[in-house]
């Protein structure tokens, strides 16, 4: 049996569900040897800006359990480099490239966006509303529907390539947030990003991270993006989704299908194992065949639920 | 290009409660190593470690004949502690040779070189050593630790380079000069000699002060730098060490072995 | 040396700052044997309501990584028969009782604490506004600032105890809850309560819990309620803090205490081992005195933060 | 009281790829264990798996002199596949003996009781067999399982038992008859045959199907029950079942052995 792996999220089509996370996957050309990156479903770069950003000092990272905590502060090489140097090598593979976004006000956004125009290399846009670790930066996008609506309104009119839009854990309320993404144009939505998250050096009495919070990723955050992503499938059917979370088995990328993303975006595994998204589209197919899916786009959503019970009381 | 290869554990040679030499197969790794390359382990397939590990190539030797690579480690956490008990026999996922090793191409048999090591920071100088005395280059150790038990692997370095060419200073004078390594390498100075580089590999105290030395001496040098790592081959750029140009380098890709020059130590 | 390892939390004073959380320790008597009730900071019990309740129908709990997600729905004895049957029991063994109450509606609150009226064997009680699996049951006033300073005052005038309120990492705004929470009258606060997750059986494309969604605790939440910890102590400075979320070490403890937390309490982890807490007071002690540390007091909030960077840009 | 121990491992004995047999020292809960009794086993210190697994003591037994306990293990998941890699001697944190084991005080020589067993739920009837026939019960086995593989120590069950006295079901027909254990069971009463208890331990639909034929023969019953569990000893309150009162019974403390009727089957 040939299994059918493509999917498709409004307006952008994939050869297959498996794509890697932002900020996992450098600008892909560092997994060549490792991962045949005209393989993968997208790959979604580095968050970039419309000057290279240097980040955050060190210490940046820290491993705590079942994940870490990593606060970059968005390095990046900027979207000229980015455009003029790794777009056409990874054009050149194959990859389906995903421009991960960011800026620190909305014409910052838009910049960016202006640079890149219709460049028909890049597949779509995701604009990263959520980076939890930067002062400026998107964070204050991602966490008040009112500034995201705003932002993404003008974005929507800056580029006409599929706009992707990532959505902070952090902010309480994931459908409001969704909503105000998808009601100002965005076509598809991709959560979650990191949880904010401390760890302390007991010995100095110092946070680990030298921004003293850093995002939480890794399958510590699974459960949670997992419930995140069937919330908002539940609020907006229609919406197509990237989930992301602590991915790292077939069978994670099968929960966050099921659960209601069309796609998902492997990250944080990357690291552990630098071949983990190229395995996952091979045993993806090989589940699907095992289990009798012909399309692997007919599993998502399919999660049964029931209807919730009220907790009942001893007769008094 | 790196290679990630499942390499079998050969066996586990302990120092003392916190030192141990690891020894796993050489798989295509080891005819791929240069001094100063290190690699990425996976110590099981748990949860806690989570992430790799990044430890020098210590030595590229053979374990009863078996092309082996050799990794000195501290116990200082949980990964460290978890790959003293892996079984002979045991595949641990390896990634590797990473990094930019030091830069020796340009020595030949009329040079001498300085190795400086600070506790754990033997293990890049150990295939270093071998090296270099292949090809007759003159080069003098200078190795500090806490005590006697921190200073490992002297026998190698002896028999490498030669046991008058190796120097050691410790804390509490239990082995060598009793003070720091620093100092044995300034009475060297002091005393007119020069070297063509200095290779060193320690905690950050010890390379803040060699480079005040290498500034002041004018010495060429090239430090193998530690730094959290979460991937080792430059995409999480988890890794950084202030640059001179005001950017983060990235310690796993363009390091680990940086001149002291590119390092901006004020911002450390 | 002596290690004081007291402290006192606004109206409520401990030998020691671990106690044990609500749900994760029965009625305290169930340790016996494993635990000296009495040697304990203090022992939050099961939540209480008015009438005895059921609680959810299975399955209620499953482990995830590095945690476990429940949806036990408050499942009780309920508070008559706590404090006829159970209370008089801890009180013989010396037990620091928090009595951890809940309920659907205020007046059903304020119902549960009319009945403790000023009993002076219970130490404090603690307002679980927060519980992410019933239907009802107070999550809604965890999630809503508005809606929890009215219940706040509402209990603040029933009982002349002091007042904890627990509060819900789901929300989004911590800050804003603690404000309210403190504002209309709570003495102490604790936090976190379980973040909601979901689990998949992928075999049969259901969730795991029957509830659909669960609580998650344990280890993988560590860093997200250190967090919270120390953006309320930030924020609320004067505000003693009760804090938990996958503690298992007392490294673990410590790191809350020098986040913020006045105390801490212990909760998955009993399940793991049942002897947790009480060695947790050992090893506490252990550590100060291997420290030089006098007071464990000493040691809450004093974490040294530095002020976060701005990125910068690499130059034109 | 339960006690939790540090218990070594003794030994491990493999069925096939999914079944073993784990034996570890018996400490001071061999002499407490009753039939029916579990025990909350650590599987390793690392957080996968995280929690203590459940698993009935199947046996108080011997291992080269050494007095130990056998749990009878199908590998399903994380938990019981960890569990069969440990070494001999590996210390592992045991919890028991908990929960309400079968009723049998009231068994005596004059007796005749019936032991269900579907799959893995064969193994808190090991040590019941032992002690019924050690008190002159007369106790006939009916275990049932997909093929002759799943059904695990035939050997101990005929020799406590009589051969005469142990029946097979199995779903391919590789061992006794092809078809549903409850069929064996069946057809033992409709020939009239009566038995003072019938002990079941098996997955639900086995269990469902026994309470049917218990309440049509108005037999007694004692359920060894499973459920996912966190703590073992009653505090977490997540391995209920719905009890005929409207209540839900913990599995861990009220069970695991509860009589069919205390179940409210419409709501499993
Ligand atoms: C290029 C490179 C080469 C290295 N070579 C060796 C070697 O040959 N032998 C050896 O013993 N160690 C070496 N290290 C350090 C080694 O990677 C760490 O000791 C190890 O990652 C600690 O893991 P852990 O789980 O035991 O400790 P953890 O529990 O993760 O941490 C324990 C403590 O060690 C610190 N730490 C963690 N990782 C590092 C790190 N990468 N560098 C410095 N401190 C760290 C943590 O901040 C913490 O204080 C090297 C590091 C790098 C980057
Ligand atoms: C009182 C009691 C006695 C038991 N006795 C035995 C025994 O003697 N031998 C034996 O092999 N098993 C026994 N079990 C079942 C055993 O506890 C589970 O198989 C084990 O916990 C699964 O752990 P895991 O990590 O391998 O699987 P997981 O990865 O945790 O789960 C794998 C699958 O098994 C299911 N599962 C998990 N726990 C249980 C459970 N407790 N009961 C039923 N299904 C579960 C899960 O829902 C999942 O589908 C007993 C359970 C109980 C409650
Ligand atoms: C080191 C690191 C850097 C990241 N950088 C970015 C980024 O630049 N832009 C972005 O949108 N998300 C970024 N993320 C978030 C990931 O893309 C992803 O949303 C998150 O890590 C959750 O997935 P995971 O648990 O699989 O890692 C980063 C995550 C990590 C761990
Ligand atoms: C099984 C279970 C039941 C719980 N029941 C309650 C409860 O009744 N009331 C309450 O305030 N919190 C309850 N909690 C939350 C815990 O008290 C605690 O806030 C949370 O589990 C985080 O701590 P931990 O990670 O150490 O478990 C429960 C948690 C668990 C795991
Ligand atoms: S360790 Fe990831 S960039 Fe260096
Ligand atoms: S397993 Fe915790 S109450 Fe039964």
């Amino acid at each position: 049996m040939s299994v059918d792996l493509a999917v498709r999220l409004g307006p952008l089509a994939l050869r297959n569900p498996i794509a890697t996370a932002s900020g996992t996957f450098g600008y892909g050309l560092e997994f060549e040897g490792y991962v045949d990156l005209g393989g993968l479903g997208a790959i979604s770069v580095k968050g970039l800006s419309r000057r290279p950003c240097h980040g955050n000092p060190p210490p940046r990272i820290c491993e705590v359990d079942a994940g870490m905590l990593n606060a970059i502060g968005l390095q990046n090489i900027g979207i000229d480099t980015f455009l003029g140097e790794r777009l056409p090598l990874l054009h050149a593979k194959g990859a389906t490239v995903i421009a991960n976004i960011w800026g620190d006000t909305e014409d910052e956004y838009v910049e960016v966006l202006e640079r890149i125009g219709d460049d028909a290399r890049v597949a779509a846009i995701e604009l990263n509303v959520s980076c939890p670790n930067v002062v400026k930066g998107g964070m204050v996008f991602g966490n008040d529907p009112v500034a995201l609506a705003a932002l993404v309104k003008r974005c929507r009119v800056a580029t006409k390539l599929p706009l992707v839009v990532k959505l902070s854990p952090n902010s309480g309320d994931i459908v409001a947030a969704a909503r105000a993404a998808v009601d100002s144009g965005a076509d598809i939505l991709s959560l979650i990003n990191t949880l904010v998250g401390l760890a302390i050096d007991l010995e100095r009495r110092e946070p680990k991270i030298g921004f003293t919070t850093g995002g939480l990723s890794g399958p510590a955050i699974r459960p949670i993006a997992l419930r995140m992503v069937w919330e908002v499938r539940r609020a907006l059917p229609n919406v197509p989704l990237f989930g992301m979370g602590g991915i790292e088995t077939v069978e994670n990328v099968l929960e966050f299908l099921v659960a209601g993303a069309t796609a998902v975006q492997v990250g944080t595994a990357n690291f552990r194992d630098p071949f983990v998204s190229g395995r996952l589209v091979k045993e993806l197919a090989a589940w699907c065949d095992r289990h009798g899916v012909d399309r692997v786009a007919d599993l998502v959503g399919t999660l049964k639920t029931r209807p919730r019970p009220e907790h009942t009381f001893a007769k008094a | 290009m790196p290679v990630n290869e499942e390499l079998r554990v050969l066996k586990t040679l302990s120092y003392d409660a916190t030192h141990y030499s690891l020894f796993v197969q050489a798989g295509s790794i080891g005819a791929l190593t240069r001094p100063g390359h290190f690699a990425m382990l996976q110590a099981g397939d748990g949860l806690r470690p989570y992430l790799r590990r990044a430890f020098s190539i210590a030595d590229v030797t053979t374990v009863a004949g078996v092309p082996a690579l050799e990794f000195v480690v501290k116990v200082v956490g949980v990964g460290t502690a978890a790959l003293a008990h892996f079984a002979e026999g045991t595949p641990l996922p390896v990634l590797g040779p990473l990094g930019v090793p030091f830069p020796i191409d340009d020595l030949g048999r009329d040079d001498r070189v300085a190795l400086v090591a600070g506790g754990i920071g033997l293990a890049p100088l150990v295939l270093l050593s071998r090296v270099l005395a292949a090809r007759g280059v003159t080069a003098e150790l200078f190795y500090g630790g806490r005590n006697e038990k921190d200073v490992l692997k002297r026998a190698d370095f002896e028999r490498f380079l030669g046991a008058h060419r190796c120097a050691y200073a410790t804390d509490d004078g239990s082995l060598g000069r009793k003070g720091l390594v620093t100092e044995l390498l300034q009475r060297e100075l002091s005393a007119g000699k020069t070297y063509k580089r200095l290779y060193a590999c320690g905690p950050v105290p010890l390379f803040r002060a060699l480079a005040r030395i290498a500034d002041e001496a004018d010495l060429e040098t090239s430090f193998a730098l530690e730094s959290e790592m979460a991937c080792g081959f430059g995409v999480c750029l988890g890794c950084v060490v202030p640059a001179r140009d005001g950017r983060f380098a990235t310690v796993c890709k363009e390091g680990p072995c940086l001149p002291h020059t590119a390092i901006d130590w004020s911002r450390v």
